[in-house]
């Protein structure tokens, strides 16, 4: 195993697929000539030229409306949007026509597509376009919503991305491309829909994904040496959720902090946190918290920003407080 | 065109007009519910463009979808059991009137989002070009789409992709109670395309000949050239909007105007003016008509619902 | 008090606001000539004219960009989605553009405008027409969402939200236009941002709006032949969301249900339990439950449509369930 | 026009000129943050354009939106505070570069969603008719944006509703890395208006006269005709898209053969050839422009950040 990016493991995935299967091919704003705004996909338009890595204008709805009709006569498009602020441009596409078609056609097709997108603040690029908005998508049947929280994960969990025939809404973020991790060579897939332990622990469960992750993951570090051992869930996946790992992990240590990067009301907690209570009330020692984004838009100045964001310290605290 | 091919052609407008009305009446008996928007008055614009396909090429179009369907070869079982929501229906009861289609019979669908299906026919027209076939993708819309940002997206997408798309708009006048020029900056549909530095050429749509001769040149043009191409056909609704419809935005005189130039009349008479068909054989095929809307209606009804164990199906393939 | 519809409430609504304030106009498709596709500004066009009540094209993008700029130099549009469905097709001005312009532009202008859309299934309109996706709009700081549940806080609230310097999303429901209620004539202003009970009760509490108020009155008759007394909350407003009156209920009942139209997974429900637990944990006798509509796009069929959605018997059983 | 006018056109050019070399330097030493977008090349576009509003007239533009906010008379210290996050910024340090306005000025601000402020353009222009005025909105954006449906909606709105806009698409030849020709149907812009029955004009927006004279002749036809106006100013970015462009879709020739054409140098060379301003008249005006870029350089460093108070100011009005 190589000690890779996150940019590289994607990269990896998207290129393993792209070669093992023909009708797999790349349409988005400067995935060619500019080689990806995130670098992602630097050399496949020298690699698999024009007809398969395809710039567009910049005309989201037309981007996503192309991909869904390729893949409805049986090719297997990954639409980029460069950044998931702009799916709110094309937002029929992602939530009401790919998770749909099959549906309400009666199964006469499928819609065999991913859209990648890049999303996460901290970034100084102000309101508009530093959201996290992963909740609202995951709202939709027929959508697959998938956010990995390391290198492995999105290489492994891509290529089934690319390879699922339903259509997956699939989420990274924008600060970590670098994150380093082992990611296994060639073939390596994930599967979709299943939530993962991250790090074992017995004294508090924190259930988390993608950013989360990170934040997360460092904040048990910390932990640590205080002597409480804290257990992550990555859900890897929001729809479909997968919450046996996370009430697993709550029956034994009855105590859970949920961990995201967007806003706070009507996010990614809120039906994880509903979840838990429904499935395992009997186990709930303390008030299950969330950890999340302040619900302000996120403001350019670096201070403001980052005090909006969810911060390791914001963590830390919220064990010691599940832990009371 | 041989005989048999016009002759198809009338059947297939009669029946639209019989299987609609037949839907009609069914919806007011509440048979059928959701929204139904009849085709009637503008049966020779499909009737003349699906003629002028080969069966490779495919077709997309609105909710306003009956007649499509029928053209593109769906049964008229189909249509019906589809209306009254029945398993039988081409989908599943799961789609009703707005939501038609058949791979089968390459038609991709009716949709409910006004211009919507038009970047999804550039992907079908995209998903063509990439496996290196000349099949067209045929996307039908009404005058109302066309302001809206899709429209634009997709037809800039498939020019400068050169993509084989021929756009086909149904200029019925009204985008629901709007009146054309009361929605869109330029009357004329057609020049839209100038935008775009696209071919496109203006049809009567009251006359199925006419329609099919246009849509003729069209595909050959987007075939050979793999460029896209924009036709308008001007034609009429008789009926409003979808069931329903107060019908207050326009007079009554101006309905009977257009209705007096029926498309079923109009293509009647010229296969009797060019003795391509005598009455009696006309005749039968308005009963062959009429019979399969019976037939259509018996077999729906008889047909059983969607079982609940349906209602978990189809969302995910995997 | 008179008895109006639903309809008629807010249409009596519309038209005081216009009457008292000339810088309150109508744009939106078919609201004009045709009296709005649900007749709600029936008589208007002719009342006002073409100038405060307009017809515009099929251009959702159009519509609400074309109201936030009004809004943004003086007037105060009422913005008509047709339906909430189409808000999807503009996406970007609902919760990028009308609830971030005043805080990017660190408050030099105010966006004081409404959308009214109308959402909701039950009409087989299937699955792209018949959504009631409340929940991802109120994820969205800067704006404020707004549902009514009866015809009296449809006047009341609606009259509100115009009078409003913020933004707001006003959802109906399809199918309680003909619903009717004692209404207030005249000047009646119900306050955005409180929750309301609509029905004592002390066994149980339901929380719940708009559709789902509905529903929930009918399971409550039903209950209260079997002798047990439900306390209906309604929210009224989904951001700023009001939980006042739900914890003090909760902190009585110690049981409750929330009921909502949408879809359970990320929905309202979630958002509301969660709280509930965050600050009335120790009040919580039994799990809460969530009814919600089951998680598929709605088909056409009437039978399966209606099994998708929630029904008074769903609730009645949530309610035994909770009390067990 | 009389001197001072085109004095002060000069010097604004100029403090653009500055005020982003500084900006881009200050952004290379981690004091700006986030995406920013230089206007450098392009001075003669919103100089030419902006000379010839009259204050009422409403300017609102996309993220690359520096150039603008100077000549619309916000200060330099006001750019450069916002630049940094300083709660002296016109935005309080809450937009950034990508977000500059000012309501006294009458300038409507940048926007960073491509292609998103022209529907509100339209409403800008759309408040003023219902108030009764005779203001006009002045809409920039670039030659990308003409690609999105955003552009459409709003183009076909406004000449439907005769809604004085004038529409200004600078064509800088690229949307980030794509050419206009691969991403455009057409490669004149302009040629965009005929699909509306718009008026329209393209204008090299590299000389800045020919750009103010084109835009008062469509500022008087919006204004008297109470009609939208598409001008298309051709200009280039000398700088890459954003900090930090790789720029790998361009040749260096081309960047060489455009930069040889620097609106600057020409408008001074026309100065001087017209006798307009002598050389010491230019280099005190160049002068005056270094030292206000310096002072605000030094006015920005010395303000004060926001305070975490607002943080939660300015979301709600209520
Ligand atoms: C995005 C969107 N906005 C609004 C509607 C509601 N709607 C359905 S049909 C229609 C009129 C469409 O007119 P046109 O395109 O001319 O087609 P026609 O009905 O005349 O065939 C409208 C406004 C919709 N379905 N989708
Ligand atoms: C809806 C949307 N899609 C994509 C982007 C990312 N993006 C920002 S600027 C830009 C290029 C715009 O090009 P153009 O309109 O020509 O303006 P220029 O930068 O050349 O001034 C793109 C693709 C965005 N901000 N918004
Ligand atoms: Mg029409
Ligand atoms: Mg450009």
């Amino acid at each position: 195993m190589a000690r890779i990016t996150m940019r590289e493991a994607i990269s990896q995935a998207l290129m393993e697929e792209m070669d093992r299967d023909p009708a797999v091919f790349i349409l988005g704003e400067e995935v060619g000539v500019w080689g990806g705004t995130y670098a992602v996909t630097k050399g496949f338009y020298d690699k698999y030229g024009p007809q398969r890595v395809k710039d567009t204008p910049i005309a989201e709805n037309a981007i996503l409306g192309a991909a869904i009709g390729a893949a409805m006569v049986g090719q297997r498009p990954i639409a980029e949007l460069m950044t998931i602020n702009f799916a709110f441009s094309a937002m029929d596409y992602v939530v009401n026509q790919a998770p749909k078609l099959r549906y309400m056609f009666g199964g006469q097709f499928k819609v065999p597509m991913v859209i990648r997108a890049v999303g996460g603040g901290g970034r100084q690029l102000g309101a508009t376009h530093s959201q996290t908005p992963d909740a609202i998508f995951a709202h939709f049947p027929g959508l697959i919503v998938v956010s990995p929280g390391t290198p492995a994960d999105a290489k492994g969990l891509l290529k089934s991305a690319i390879r699922s025939d339903d259509p997956v809404l699939f989420i990274e973020h924008a600060t970590m491309y670098q994150v380093r991790g082992e990611v296994p060579e060639g073939e390596h897939l994930e599967p979709i829909g299943k939530s993962k332990i991250q790090r074992p622990g017995k004294d508090v469960t924190i259930v988390t994904y993608c950013k989360g992750l990170e934040l997360s993951m460092k904040a048990a570090d910390q932990l640590a040496k205080e002597g409480i051992e804290v257990e992550i869930v990555d859900l890897r996946t929001l729809r479909p959720l997968d919450m046996e790992p996370v009430l697993e992990s709550f029956k034994k240590t009855n105590r859970a902090v949920v961990v995201e990067e967007g806003w706070k009301s009507y996010g990614v907690g809120a039906e994880v946190v509903s979840r838990m209570y429904e499935e395992a009330f009997d186990y709930a020692d303390a008030p299950i918290l969330r950890v999340a984004q302040k619900e302000v838009p996120l403001p350019y100045n670096r201070t403001l920003e980052q005090a909006a964001l969810p911060q390791v310290p914001d963590i830390v605290a919220a064990v010691k407080e599940v832990l009371k | 065109m041989d005989k048999q091919k016009l002759l198809q052609m009338y059947y297939e407008m009669v029946l639209i007009r019989r299987v609609e009305e037949r839907g009609a009446e069914l919806y007011q008996a509440g048979k059928i519910g959701g929204f139904m928007h009849l085709y009637i008055g503008q049966e020779a614009v499909s009737t003349g463009l699906i003629a002028a396909r080969e069966p490779r090429d495919r077709v997309i179009t609105a909710y306003r979808d009956h007649g499509v369907a029928l053209n593109c070869g769906i049964s008229a079982n189909e249509v019906m059991a589809e209306l009254l929501g029945k398993i039988t229906g081409m989908s599943k009861g799961k789609g009703g009137s707005m939501h038609m289609a058949s791979v089968e019979k390459n038609m991709w669908g009716g949709h409910a989002i006004v211009g919507g299906h038009l970047p999804i026919a550039a992907g079908l027209a995209l998903g063509d070009q990439y496996a290196g076939n000349d099949n067209i993708t045929i996307c039908m819309f009404g005058d109302g789409a066309t302001n809206i940002g899709y429209f634009h997206e997709a037809l800039n997408l498939s020019k400068i992709w050169n993509l084989r798309v021929l756009w086909v708009c149904e200029n019925n006048q009204y985008g629901m109670g709007t009146a054309v020029e009361r929605a869109s900056a330029v009357d004329e549909i057609r020049q839209k395309a100038d935008g775009y530095g696209m071919k496109s050429d203006r049809v009567d749509g009251m006359d199925v000949i006419k329609v099919y001769e246009a849509a003729q040149k069209a595909i050959q043009y987007v075939r050979e050239t793999s460029q896209p191409y924009l036709l308008e056909a001007v034609t009429y609704r008789f009926r409003g909007h979808s069931m329903g419809d107060p019908e207050r935005y326009r007079q009554q005189d101006e309905v009977k105007k257009w209705q007096e130039n029926d498309p079923i009349g109009i293509f009647r008479a010229y296969l009797l003016k060019h003795q391509v068909a005598t009455e009696s054989e006309l005749n039968a095929l308005d009963d062959q008509a009429q019979a399969d809307t019976d037939k259509a209606v018996e077999f729906a009804e008889a047909s059983p619902e969607p079982g609940l164990e349906e209602l978990f199906k189809d969302i995910y393939v995997d």
